[in-house]
């Protein structure tokens, strides 16, 4: 096992509902030049490259095939991850076992999604399109309104049920959820790369959004965003001798749990807010990362949440604190980019949203974090350890990534 | 590259269709994986599933295949390309030392369920070639069969001369989905026109299949099998996107990852020190066209390869003694499947099809119109 | 920045043969005419699956073991729609309920009837409420009701 | 564990998905250029090699082509086949009669372009002949403005 670090970071300018000027390739490229220009290194620098999106959002098999010559990636390795609203972190952590295994000393990771090219809504029922057809024949009402397997929750779907079932487990209310979504609205308005920025955003104003599906308003929902985050890693020899600072990579763990099988009506065994692949791969990451309390040693947490309740739920699950205190947390403003444990000061995925970079912004943003250059969005208190959560598939899949300010003794 | 990762077990399967799905394909190559080795799914530490959303017809394709894999609860992540590169990312994150063991499962089931042409149709530029509608997997490829013809002056006998060794050696093969026993140079030269010079029976037929391969370090390899076969040498390397600027008759990016993964093995001379190769040719002139990128035949000397029998089971180099991809081709499954068959003849286990003696052989697998990419390993006991 | 033109492509859906799991599903739904729930358990560890899984997940192997379910369970978790899937407002909200049956391990969805949005709680009994002609169709189980 | 079609079930979706894909600026150059008949080029200001159609990277320099150049309409043929068949949706048919796919040179540096070769019989298609591009009648800046091309 060698140490790994983040040596550079690029975004595409912004992130936005639709990049109407360019195409899929030249947007990404921009994301690769801004990474070059971070880091100072040149195509010539870089051994491998790995490359993550979720392909069916654009309709492009195998993109990374027609963006080669934007990537700087001819005659290099390149690797193409993809596992769903996870792809970003996916991609990140083959990058960092490409360094981890010693095969390579620079390896740049690039995620993207264009997502205004298709219909996302379609993207996502794309999962389960044939599961679709099949139980319609079955005598499935996909309006809700009667029989088994009437899923209901509108666009919100399976989610309003996790949603629910955490307010009832947590204690809070649906008033905390409108606060949270209000408190990342607000710190996106600091990030020039966030898409949905309301820097006079408050609970009260997200309430006036109508409910979609108890207890999710439009106004806990993601927005879809086109845009473009490259990562550039390397060996801990290698980033000596490139950076002054880096953010070093502690651990990397992730877990899988299962959709369903096959069909609509039989759902997973535990609770939707349960969501054990998140204990358990925050456990392995805090074993790998040699961390005994993370409410102590972690300093920042970066949570994946295409939906606002998402971020107090899983704060509980990866142990950031007890079940029940996420919202008594966010009330005491602790949360907040000048509180204790500040969360999602980028304004997190509710914010923005091209699916593919979504789990990588959670490292990406981390890294800003501890690196101090995350501008007027940086947190307070100074960020030591910070800790990058991914999730995604059918409600299924968790990624989590720790990094520190220095590389971890080995 | 020293013994640190070794192949220690594989099942896999293929047919022009399977009739199953996915999952069940999936549970019974990782169920009977297990049996193999008399473990079950906690001895796995991570999965790497090689599926594609656009054969498996739906986003996330591997999302209801972490159960029947065994995955529930556990470590896993999906590489979406050939399996052999989700087979090097397998090797990958044991090399990190963060796993001792981990499988790769790879399935494409383009025989039964879709028009396998569909998938490279899907790779090319939306915004020029999708408009423009010209350009296919077949026309692609042949350019570039025409392209490699030229350049050395060979007959398109040639063509089905590679096809009629393929098919035969296909034919004897219990694990291979085009059965054409006795296949001749005629009967290929005869099959129906598809774009000059390739014919149906120079490409490769619409297949199911899938195959479930456990790896494991070298520690860990030796409680599990008495046999390991070793990964001795990767690498791989993708060219530009766009035809008109390629070099078609040759390979360069092939040649790269050879070049890389001979060097991780401490191979010099590969024509000497390789025993045998397996080769994901989708069309008949991309076996010796990769050949020669790999260094296992002699630029411009195809037709005396073929024709004096060295490259056939029994000759001095074999190619695709297995019958390669004009035997099966399950998109997203052959790469490692083409390496199942590289550990098959290495274990001595390969029945008529096995070469003789064989302590080293050679992978490879691509992606993209005209194997835009390409990667190779090198494997050994 | 300037916009530039669109141009489309498809992704050929239609020209897929799927094949998905039918085993649990079609036996179900052939029981379903009796208002019976059928599954299967894993006779290793015990979990009761409906509809019925050709493996176990927890133990990774075949299970074969019929099993009747209850018609009777709790309910795990709920919503209240107030908009359909395209965002257009309901006329009333509708309950939709997420049911673990007694002696099952897994969770149905299903719609929620005789019961006000406000009354509606986690850890509720409800029944499945059959229809009268049943058909062997998933709309044989019309709607949970209170128990 | 043996299967048969009853333990599966097998659904038709009777839709496609569709996408809208933007053509960004280079691809925009390129038809505005068939508007007056010019066939138009990217030059990679290191290397000097000419990408048609245009776009935005050399992938071999990793350099941005930002000079549009005008090819010359008669090129070289340097690589052809003659189609038997056609793929709808994947689905491979046989043409209603062989017709002939080419890749042309129009400049030494320029890449091939890919485009349907007419006015010649099939079976006495050669590489090397000379052939010139053919417009349709009315070009309005879309894809198909550039006909195809024929022996010069």
């Amino acid at each position: 096992m060698r140490n790994v670090a983040i040596v550079g970071i690029g975004y595409t300018p912004v992130f936005v509902s639709k990049r109407r000027d360019v195409c899929i390739p030249e947007m990404i490229s921009e994301a690769v030049e801004n990474a070059f220009k971070d880091s100072g290194l040149t195509p010539a620098d870089i051994d491998a490259v790995v490359f993550g999106n979720m392909q069916t959002f654009e309709g492009v098999n195998l993109p990374h095939l027609w963006s080669a010559d934007y990537i700087a990636s001819l005659g290099k390795p390149v690797m193409r991850i993809a596992t769903g609203g996870t792809t970003g972190m996916s991609a990140f952590h083959a990058g960092y076992y490409h360094i981890a295994s010693g095969l390579h000393d620079v390896v740049m990771v690039v995620t993207y999604e264009k997502q205004s090219e298709g219909d996302s809504q379609v993207g996502l029922m794309g999962i389960i399109t044939p599961e679709i057809m099949a139980m319609l024949a079955a005598g499935i009402d996909v309006t809700g309104q009667k029989g088994m397997g009437a899923i209901g929750g509108g666009s919100a779907g399976g989610i309003s049920y996790q949603a629910s079932s955490y307010l009832h487990h947590s204690g809070a209310g649906i008033e905390h959820i409108d606060a949270i979504a209000a408190m990342e609205r607000r710190n996106a308005a600091k990030n020039p790369y966030a898409h949905l920025k309301d820097p006079e955003a408050t609970a009260e104003k997200i309430a006036q959004t109508p409910l979609i599906s108890w207890p999710i308003r439009f106004g806990h929902v993601c927005p879809t965003s086109d845009g473009a985050t490259v990562c550039i890693l390397a060996s801990e020899e290698k980033a000596a001798k490139l950076v002054d600072k880096a953010a070093w990579v502690w651990a990397v763990a992730n877990c899988a749990s299962d959709a369903t099988t096959g069909n609509l009506i039989e759902g997973i065994i535990t609770d939707p807010a349960e969501q054990m692949p998140a204990q358990i791969a925050a456990r392995q990451a805090y074993e790998r990362a040699g961390i005994e309390d993370p409410k102590k040693e972690i300093d920042y947490v970066e949570i994946y949440n295409g939906f606002a309740h998402q971020t107090l739920m899983f704060l509980e699950r990866i142990g950031m604190c007890e079940v029940g205190e996420a919202h008594k947390l966010l009330e005491k403003g602790e949360l907040e980019m000048s509180g204790r444990l500040p969360v999602n000061s980028s304004g997190g995925v509710v914010s923005t949203n091209a699916i593919g970079t979504s789990a990588m912004n959670r490292v990406t943003e981390c890294a800003l974090q501890i690196l101090g250059r995350a501008g007027e969005h940086q947190v307070e208190k100074e960020v030591h350890k910070a800790l990058a959560h991914g999730w995604g598939g059918l409600m299924q899949y968790v990624t989590i990534t720790i990094l520190a300010d220095k590389p971890k003794k080995l | 590259m020293d013994k640190k990762v070794a192949i220690v077990g594989f099942r896999m399967k293929s047919a022009p269709d399977l009739v199953t799905t996915r999952e069940r394909l999936t549970f019974e190559l990782t169920r009977g994986l297990f049996d193999d080795l008399g473990i079950d799914r906690t001895a796995v530490d991570t999965t790497i599933f090689s599926t594609n959303d656009f054969l498996d017809g739906r986003t996330i394709s591997n999302v209801f295949l972490d159960g029947p894999a065994g995955a529930y609860m556990r470590d896993e992540s999906k590489v979406e390309m050939d399996g052999i590169n989700a087979l090097m990312y397998a090797v990958i994150r044991i090399l990190s030392g963060q796993y001792s063991t981990a499988m790769v499962v790879a399935l494409g089931l383009t025989g039964s369920q879709v028009s396998p042409y569909l998938h490279v149709e899907y790779q090319l530029s939306p915004v020029y070639d999708r408009q423009m509608r010209l350009l296919n997997e077949l026309s692609a490829a042949a350019f570039q069969a025409r392209s490699y013809l030229a350049r050395y002056g060979y007959s398109e006998k040639l063509l089905d001369e590679v096809a009629a060794q393929a098919l035969s050696n296909a034919a004897a093969n219990p694990n291979q989905a085009r059965k054409i026993p006795g296949a001749s140079a005629e009967q290929v030269a005869s099959s129906s026109p598809y774009y000059e010079p390739l014919r149906e029976l120079h490409c490769y037929p619409p297949t199911d299949g899938g195959c479930a391969m456990l790896l494991a370090s070298a520690e860990r390899a030796k409680e599990l099998t008495d046999k390991p076969v070793w990964v001795l040498g990767m690498g791989q390397s993708i060219e530009t996107f766009y035809l008109g600027e390629r070099d078609l008759a040759k390979s360069p990016s092939t040649a790269q990852a050879a070049q890389r993964a001979y060097e991780m093995a401490g191979i010099r001379d590969p024509k000497a020190e390789i025993d045998l190769a397996e080769i994901s040719a989708l069309f008949a002139h991309q076996e010796p066209l990769l050949a020669e990128a790999l260094g296992l035949l002699e630029e411009g000397k195809a037709e005396e390869a073929y024709r004096s029998g060295d490259t056939a089971i029994s000759g001095k180099m074999p190619l695709n003694p297995s019958g390669g991809a004009l035997g099966g081709h399950p998109i997203s499954a052959t790469g490692i499947i083409r390496t199942a068959e590289a550990v098959r003849q290495l274990r001595g286990e390969a029945g008529d099809n096995q070469v003789g003696k064989a302590e080293v052989a050679v992978v490879h697998g691509q992606d993209g119109p005209c194997a835009q990419q390409n990667a190779v390993l090198v494997l050994g006991i | 920045m300037e916009e530039t033109r669109v141009v489309n492509a498809t992704w050929d859906i239609s020209t897929f043969k799927f094949r998905i799991e039918g085993f649990g599903i079609n036996n179900m739904l052939k029981k379903m005419k009796e208002a019976k729930l059928l599954g299967n358990r894993c006779h290793q560890c015990g979990t009761v699956y409906l509809p019925a899984n050709f493996y176990c997940r927890k133990c990774h192997i075949a299970i074969h073991e019929p099993a009747e379910i209850s018609d009777h369970g709790e309910v795990m978790s709920y919503t209240i729609g107030y908009a359909d899937v395209r965002g257009n407002p309901l006329d009333e909200p509708r309950v939709s309920l997420m049911v673990k049956l007694d002696g099952s391990d897994t969770w149905i969805m299903g719609a929620g009837e005789d019961m006000k949005p406000e009354d509606v709680h986690i850890g509720m009994r409800v029944k499945v409420k059959w229809a009268e002609q049943r058909v062997g169709n998933l709309q044989d189980m019309e709607s949970f009701i209170p128990e | 564990m043996e299967t048969s079609e009853a333990t599966f079930i097998t659904p038709v979706v009777p839709m496609d998905f569709t996408y809208n894909y933007r053509i960004g600026p280079y691809m925009t150059r390129y038809l505005e250029g068939f508007k007056e008949r010019k066939i138009l080029g990217s030059r990679c200001p290191a290397c000097g090699r000419i990408a048609v159609p245009p776009r935005k990277y050399c992938g071999v320099c990793n350099k941005v082509m930002e000079e549009m150049v005008e090819l010359p309409q008669e090129g070289t043929l340097e690589n052809f086949t003659v189609g038997h068949v056609i793929l709808e949706k994947g689905q491979l048919k046989a043409a209603d009669a062989p017709y002939v796919l080419g890749l042309i040179r129009l400049d030494e540096k320029a890449s091939l372009l890919l485009h349907r070769v007419e006015g010649v019989d099939p079976s006495r298609v050669e590489k090397g002949m000379k052939v010139k591009a053919v417009w349709k009648e009315d070009v309005e800046g879309d894809y198909g403005d550039l006909d195809h091309f024929e022996p010069a």
